[in-house]
């Protein structure tokens, strides 16, 4: 297929239609209002379904009920709004729905701002919601790659029935950049024998459920779900690895904030500073083992989270680095981003100026 | 190559569209490109801006902090990005509306009435054109045919009477520099 | 000798977990026996809320989902746009449908979704302990309110067919009790009614079935049914509030 | 000739049954315990049975067939 | 005053009470309606307003509403409806509003169980809302701590103008136990000039707000916000620390968890295996510098995190062990409490038998 | 000479940073009209919406929070509760109180809360770039309704005055219209009846106003007001609703 | 006699003003541009107003002062 | 001196405030106490049951692995507490109501004929006060007199006519022992 200039946004919602999603449940927010509107323009076209929700509450339900009923089902929004998502997201974990959730972070706590930021990283990593769940979640630095990643996510949450949130910022959803539809090869997915499309006489009711009133099922429903995340740990853990064989600091990054920093590999070629990067593709599973390895390298002086926040990432980070390295990082906030320059004088800073 | 431009003006003078055909020009020709807009409710009173980058090699990040080129459409614009051109490159001013000069010496300043070339040429709206017309003559970041390819596409089958009037907007803002 | 009565097939055979007397047991019976007298048991997708009929999803024999508190409309909604040629109705209580979940059930009801919702109103919050609902009446002795719902503190019971009849969305609403066999009667056409609308594709249906709560209530299970009578019926007047086949009534 | 038959491990014994019986032939067996440590609902005097199914009607747990 | 056996549900009504709190607002939910149905009857006695609100989202709202109107207020729920309140909480913490939301944890994730859990560990300690905010985390092991945690909690709130939780489970809100009131030295706290109250046309208006639309004005809100932060891991860290001098095996637990350990340390004894517990109650700031002293110890051979989860605080403990001893996890879920024998056999396998 | 009109000082001297044209600057001034004229601003305490009016907190010269998207009635009663001798509004637009905020808005009149709310109808989603509202008409496209509002899809708009009137705990319920004077004049009647019953503590009183949004209408502000008459008001009828002191109207 | 006083520079220039006046005289002044960059609106004959202060009843920026 | 104890019963038998005495008299006599219930919907149906500890020192865990005493007051609790009892500790059994024998003969079993005695007495409800007399007599955790005055404060005032009857009810299970 032909080159487009799209919105990532826009890009998103396409490649979930092109996934086969023909149900999309949202409500207007910014920075993704781009999602819900293309899908407003796009559904009727493809016979699909958009339907603007009450609420975000009701929204991640309409997600639930569709998901439950078999369908491939999205819902977008940002920070404010999957804040009042994580209920439901713990229900649809809860009963082993698979669902894409697209949050386009922008800065908080409260109404905050609406500019770019990566301070949902904890709340989309550790389960904002109740109780012990993971969903796995994908970070595009490219509009590109949010295509692809939005399309394997459907792959991805039906394979493993898990909600799968495709985690991106106002500068990726907001950013125009070619695109090419049609890279990305579909994954195998099982039936959805458990879908509750009517029993037609013909079987026991599929029940869609994350109630167990006795704690031993209930634990065994935790271990169910246990399982399936080493699994999903274990097959689909991603990161992209740049200059980072035999550097001298190793910086974590992710989606926005790694673009930058490729600009800052670059002053530090410049200035004759050997810096890698690693950037986890999912944040949950988080890319613990190859950070780990990079990060000992005996070249390597320092490791540096950078991100969008006060610091979220970096727990991670740091537990994957388990102290074989010091961990330091940076960030900007608020819908702040900041410069290629500034990341590299910051981090020069910490490790002592490198050479 | 590479290039990095910030367009920025008033919500109205179609800074958003100009950066578009830049960049969608850039693609048509084999480039790697990136747009960026500013967004949100502040645009109902401020400035409106977006940040393009055309390039040879994959864009690591769509956010300039030093441009190439600043199309600055008013005077807030021409305020705030200035500072932002790198040392030789280019700064053009929209001087229908921005009484001041520039502050820097240097850069390369050019001076487009942009405007009041729209004017003359009847439709008020192609001053972004006009301006467009003198960035692509003096930096030959992309062809001035690629543009009117693009704007085509922008404007879709029904407006197609306007590329003429729009075509001499280019022309008009190539001779200006 | 033939039957006259007997249990439907569309009841999963367990016994139900409702304390004695309980009449939320007769309402899945009506439920059960309008899915099976229409036919339509083997493409219903039923949705459970959270309160004592949460395990609902265990009794009716067919699909079910058990939603977030308040949000089985929320739910039915996805369901039906995913599969809007099978049967999906709400089974909620009043503190699920008419507190946590009131935008919910009014966006359902403005949308004119094509679901069937069963609102069982007993008054209170069974489930959690016998908290005081929206419905509750007032000076009514709830474990919040100890000293009897004080309306100067918190309101009026809210009323919620006659507010959602209000709704040009809605197509048909009516009020019904499980207290005495004729209300009982009255209450399971209204119930077939209601799916019976949505097999024509007319939307939004929803019967308000008036319950008791023996337990919370603290009475024997023959002294509730004559508690609804002296005191709930009165402030819940019984009838139909909107059919949009019919006209507007009441 | 009618007939009720009363699951009577299934049966509560809330009472309902018997407040609605025109015939008053349903009781609370206060004699017995079924499994569920209730008294279960019986029919006193099947004979009078009119088949109504009234008992039916408003028994929560549906425990309750009615034959004719 | 004398000693009462009261649950610790009614134990925490009846200590907010005692704090001050005349405002309460809150939703039923299992493990923790003893704490409503209190106030419902206590707040009319003492001229106090208890108002059941319509959902745990209106009643997040209402308490933002009354925090910023100067008031000692209080909410408590239970897992899923502290989900829902997530993004109230955010808000709180964003407009700087004292505030105190006691969360008896039940099994998770979705509906789950209604036995104790310690399953949202994660989303009380990171802001399972949206942005970079914390709450202060107090979680006491026993009624009476219970009592006295929640009376500094309004304290706290009110001296750093941030949202206190107060996390205990079904064991610790169920339970009765001894308590005695008046025990707790109450803290000064500064006057709330920052109140809406009216401004009597004596002084500019006062604004409660969290939207700084200038992504530099919401940066220095966030750095306000970190500042606090600090300022608290700095001042109110705790732990309790319980045979923990050269101990062969380093327990980390809390609330309930950290009540059944103590049973495990005589076990130990009993066995010749020496191990110490730290008890952090304070779960953010958490004690991370005191773990890593202990866990330094030449004696202690690795630290354990023991949860009613699948592993949270584990992150934390690796981060404060940073790699100078293995860390392991034991946990059960879904509201199964472990047994001390359970715990101390899992504890001895892991770490090679100790002796 | 007399001065005949001037800015009360109830509005911050700041430029607003509502569209050229855009009715909220009216409902703005009307509600600080009312304040200074009950002699109740030193005793104010206003809760902004999420929605255009959100820095409505940088406007009403006296107390105010800005409210979570919905939420401003919950918080209102949270600051009622504490000061109940203050006077407590909140300003919230339809995507914010028809929509998100459906059951917060449904409870406070429920519980006739002594709050006025003063709710903008301009029948779509402004902050946000014009997505569809609950309140946009049959027909009307948006950004989200992009063919056009198909009432089939979605159902009809949500007319809340009229649903709210049918709540036991609300006092007052108005709707008006901002788009000619003498529709103003009678909006500013409606608004400070409405704090005035607050004043006599009567309890719940809404003034719903049409207003427009030219800007995400597509429309100038000249256009926008005739589309309000020839479109909005018909669907939307003006009048009291409900006055409990003169007994139930319409 | 009576006098309109516009806020010049707080005008939006929307124009509303100029449509309810009954005396036709509040006008945008076209060839004015204000700091916000608006044409600017104007009482083009003041002699003739009478004070009814419509003007700014229906100004959303309440930038009209009106005395008689 | 620690003693812990697991009453279970059916929802309506009142071993929660069985427990409840105890945990309270304890605390009187000056000791340490915890009480713990199980709770939650499934009380309708099932068993209900509450442990409670009583001793000299600090309590550590409220949860109970291994009771030095349980009171079954139903077959559901004998079945599900009997394995809980430790070797040497007690085992009450309601005769009245479970019709098995204890499966066990490392603990000392009691036979408490709870509900006879209770309906000979006059009142169904003193059945847990019997077994509580048996209870107490057997271990002397507290003092017969302690519990009554905790009944006092459990019953309130309008109802202190009941204690003669709890009295008996409590001479009448330590004669059982
Ligand atoms: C989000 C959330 N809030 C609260 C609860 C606790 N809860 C369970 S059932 C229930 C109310 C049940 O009352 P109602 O809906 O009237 O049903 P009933 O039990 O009376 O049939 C509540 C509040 C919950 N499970 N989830
Ligand atoms: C929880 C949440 N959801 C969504 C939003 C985004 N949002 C901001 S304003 C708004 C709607 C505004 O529409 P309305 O209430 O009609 O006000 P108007 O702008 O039309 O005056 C929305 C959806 C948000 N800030 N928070
Ligand atoms: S608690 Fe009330 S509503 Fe629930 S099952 Fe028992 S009687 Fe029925
Ligand atoms: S069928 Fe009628 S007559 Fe027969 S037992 Fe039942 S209620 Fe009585
Ligand atoms: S109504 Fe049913 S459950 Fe109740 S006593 Fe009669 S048969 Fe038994
Ligand atoms: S977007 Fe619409 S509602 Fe918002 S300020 Fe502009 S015109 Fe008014
Ligand atoms: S006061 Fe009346 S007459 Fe005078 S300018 Fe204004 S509208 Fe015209
Ligand atoms: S109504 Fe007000 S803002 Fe609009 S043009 Fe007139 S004076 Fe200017
Ligand atoms: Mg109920
Ligand atoms: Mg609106």
């Amino acid at each position: 297929m032909a080159k487009q200039l799209m919105k990532g946004n826009e890009a998103i919602a396409e490649a979930a239609i092109q996934a086969g999603c023909r149900h999309f449940f949202g409500y207007p927010i910014t920075p993704q209002n781009q999602i819900p509107e293309y899908m407003s323009r796009r559904m009727p076209q493809v016979s699909g379904c958009f339907l603007q929700a009450e609420s975000e509450i009701a929204a991640i339900n309409m997600v639930y009920g569709a998901a439950g009923a078999g369908a491939r089902v999205m819902t977008s929004s940002s920070s404010p709004g999957i804040a009042l998502k994580q209920e439901g997201i713990s229900y649809i974990a809860g009963a082993r729905l698979p669902a894409v959730i697209v949050n386009i972070v922008r800065g908080g706590p409260g109404l905050g701002g609406i500019q770019p930021a990566q301070s949902d990283y904890f709340q989309s990593t550790r389960g904002g919601g109740h109780g012990d769940y993971r969903t796995l979640v994908l970070a595009p630095a490219s509009v590109q790659e949010a295509v692809e990643l939005t399309q394997e996510a459907f792959d991805l949450a039906d394979i493993y029935r898990i909600p799968v949130i495709v985690l991106g910022d106002g500068m990726i959803g907001q950013m125009m950049e070619p695109v090419e539809f049609g890279k990305y090869k579909k994954r195998e997915v099982p039936d959805k024998e458990w879908a509750s499309t009517g029993t037609e006489g013909k079987r026991k009711p599929n029940i869609i459920n994350s109630l167990f009133i006795d704690p031993d099922d209930l634990e065994k429903e935790n271990i169910k779900l246990m399982n399936t995340y080493e699994e999903i740990a274990k097959n689909e853990t991603r990161a992209e690895i740049t200059n980072a064989e035999d550097c001298e600091i190793l910086i974590v990054a992710y989606g926005t904030t790694a673009r930058i920093v490729k600009n800052v590999i670059k002053i530090g070629e410049k200035n004759g500073v050997k810096i890698g990067l690693i950037r986890p593709i999912t944040l949950w599973p988080f890319p613990s083992e190859t950070i780990a390895k990079y990060a000992s390298q005996s070249s390597v002086n320092s490791v540096f989270s950078v991100e969008l926040s006060t610091g979220q990432m970096v727990d991670d980070v740091k537990i994957a680095v388990n102290g074989v390295k010091p961990v330091y990082f940076y960030g900007r906030t608020g819908g702040v981003v900041p410069l290629p320059e500034e990341i590299y004088e910051n981090v020069i800073k910490k490790t002592g100026g490198a050479k | 190559m590479t290039e990095k431009i910030i367009i920025a003006g008033f919500g109205g003078q179609g800074v958003m569209s100009l950066g578009q055909m830049i960049a969608y020009s850039g693609m048509t020709e084999g480039r790697e490109v990136s747009w960026l807009p500013s967004y949100g409710p502040e645009m109902r009173g401020g400035t409106a801006n977006c940040q393009v980058i055309v390039s040879d090699e994959p864009i690591a990040a769509p956010i300039i902090s030093e441009a190439d080129t600043v199309i600055a459409m008013n005077l807030p614009s021409l305020d705030k990005f200035e500072p932002r051109v790198k040392k030789g490159g280019n700064l053009f001013i929209n001087s229908s509306l921005i009484e001041r000069k520039a502050n820097r010496d240097d850069i390369n300043v050019h001076y487009i009435k942009a405007n009041e070339t729209a004017v003359e040429l009847g439709n008020s709206k192609v001053a972004g054109m006009v301006v467009m017309g003198a960035y692509i003559k003096t930096t030959n970041v992309v062809k001035a045919e690629t543009i009117i390819e693009s704007l085509k596409k922008v404007l879709g089958e029904k407006k197609l009477d306007l590329i003429p009037i729009n075509e001499k907007a280019v022309e008009e803002g190539s001779r200006q520099v | 000798m033939a039957t006259v009565f007997k249990r439907t097939e569309m009841l999963v055979d367990v016994p139900q977990h409702y304390c004695p007397g309980c009449t939320h047991g007769i309402a899945h019976r009506l439920v059960a026996e309008s899915l099976d007298e229409l036919g339509v048991g083997g493409r219903s997708v039923g949705v459970a809320p959270v309160g004592c009929a949460v395990f609902a999803y265990n009794y009716f024999n067919c699909d079910m989902h058990e939603a977030a508190h308040g949000r089985a409309p929320a739910v039915a909604t996805g369901i039906k746009r995913v599969l809007p040629d099978n049967i999906v109705f709400t089974y909620q209580g009043d503190g699920d449908l008419a507190s946590i979940g009131t935008a919910e059930i009014v966006h359902a009801a403005a949308r004119n979704e094509n679901i069937t919702v069963i609102f069982i109103n007993n008054a209170i919050y069974g489930m959690t302990g016998g908290q005081m609902a929206p419905t509750t009446l007032p000076n009514q002795v709830t474990t919040t309110s100890p000293y009897g719902r004080d309306a100067s503190h918190c309101g009026m019971p809210l009323k919620i067919s006659e507010m959602l009849s209000t709704l040009d969305g809605t197509y048909y609403i009516e009020r019904a009790a499980l207290n005495t066999v004729k209300n009982i009667k009255n209450a399971k056409k209204a119930v077939k009614k209601a799916f019976q609308n949505q097999v024509e594709n007319k939307g939004f249906s929803l019967v308000e079935l008036l319950s008791t709560c023996p337990t919370n209530w603290g009475m024997t299970p023959i002294e509730a049914l004559k508690w609804v009578d002296d005191n709930m019926i009165p402030y819940y007047p019984l009838g139909v509030y909107k059919d949009r086949g019919e006209g507007e009534l009441k | 000739m009618a007939r009720v038959i009363v699951d009577e491990n299934r049966c509560k014994g809330c009472g309902l049954c018997t407040t609605v019986c025109p015939k008053e032939i349903m009781q609370l067996d206060k004699t017995a315990i079924n499994i569920k440590g209730y008294h279960p609902s019986r029919c006193i005097d099947m004979d009078k049975c009119i088949g109504c199914a009234f008992c039916a009607t408003i028994c929560p747990d549906v425990c309750i067939t009615v034959e004719k």
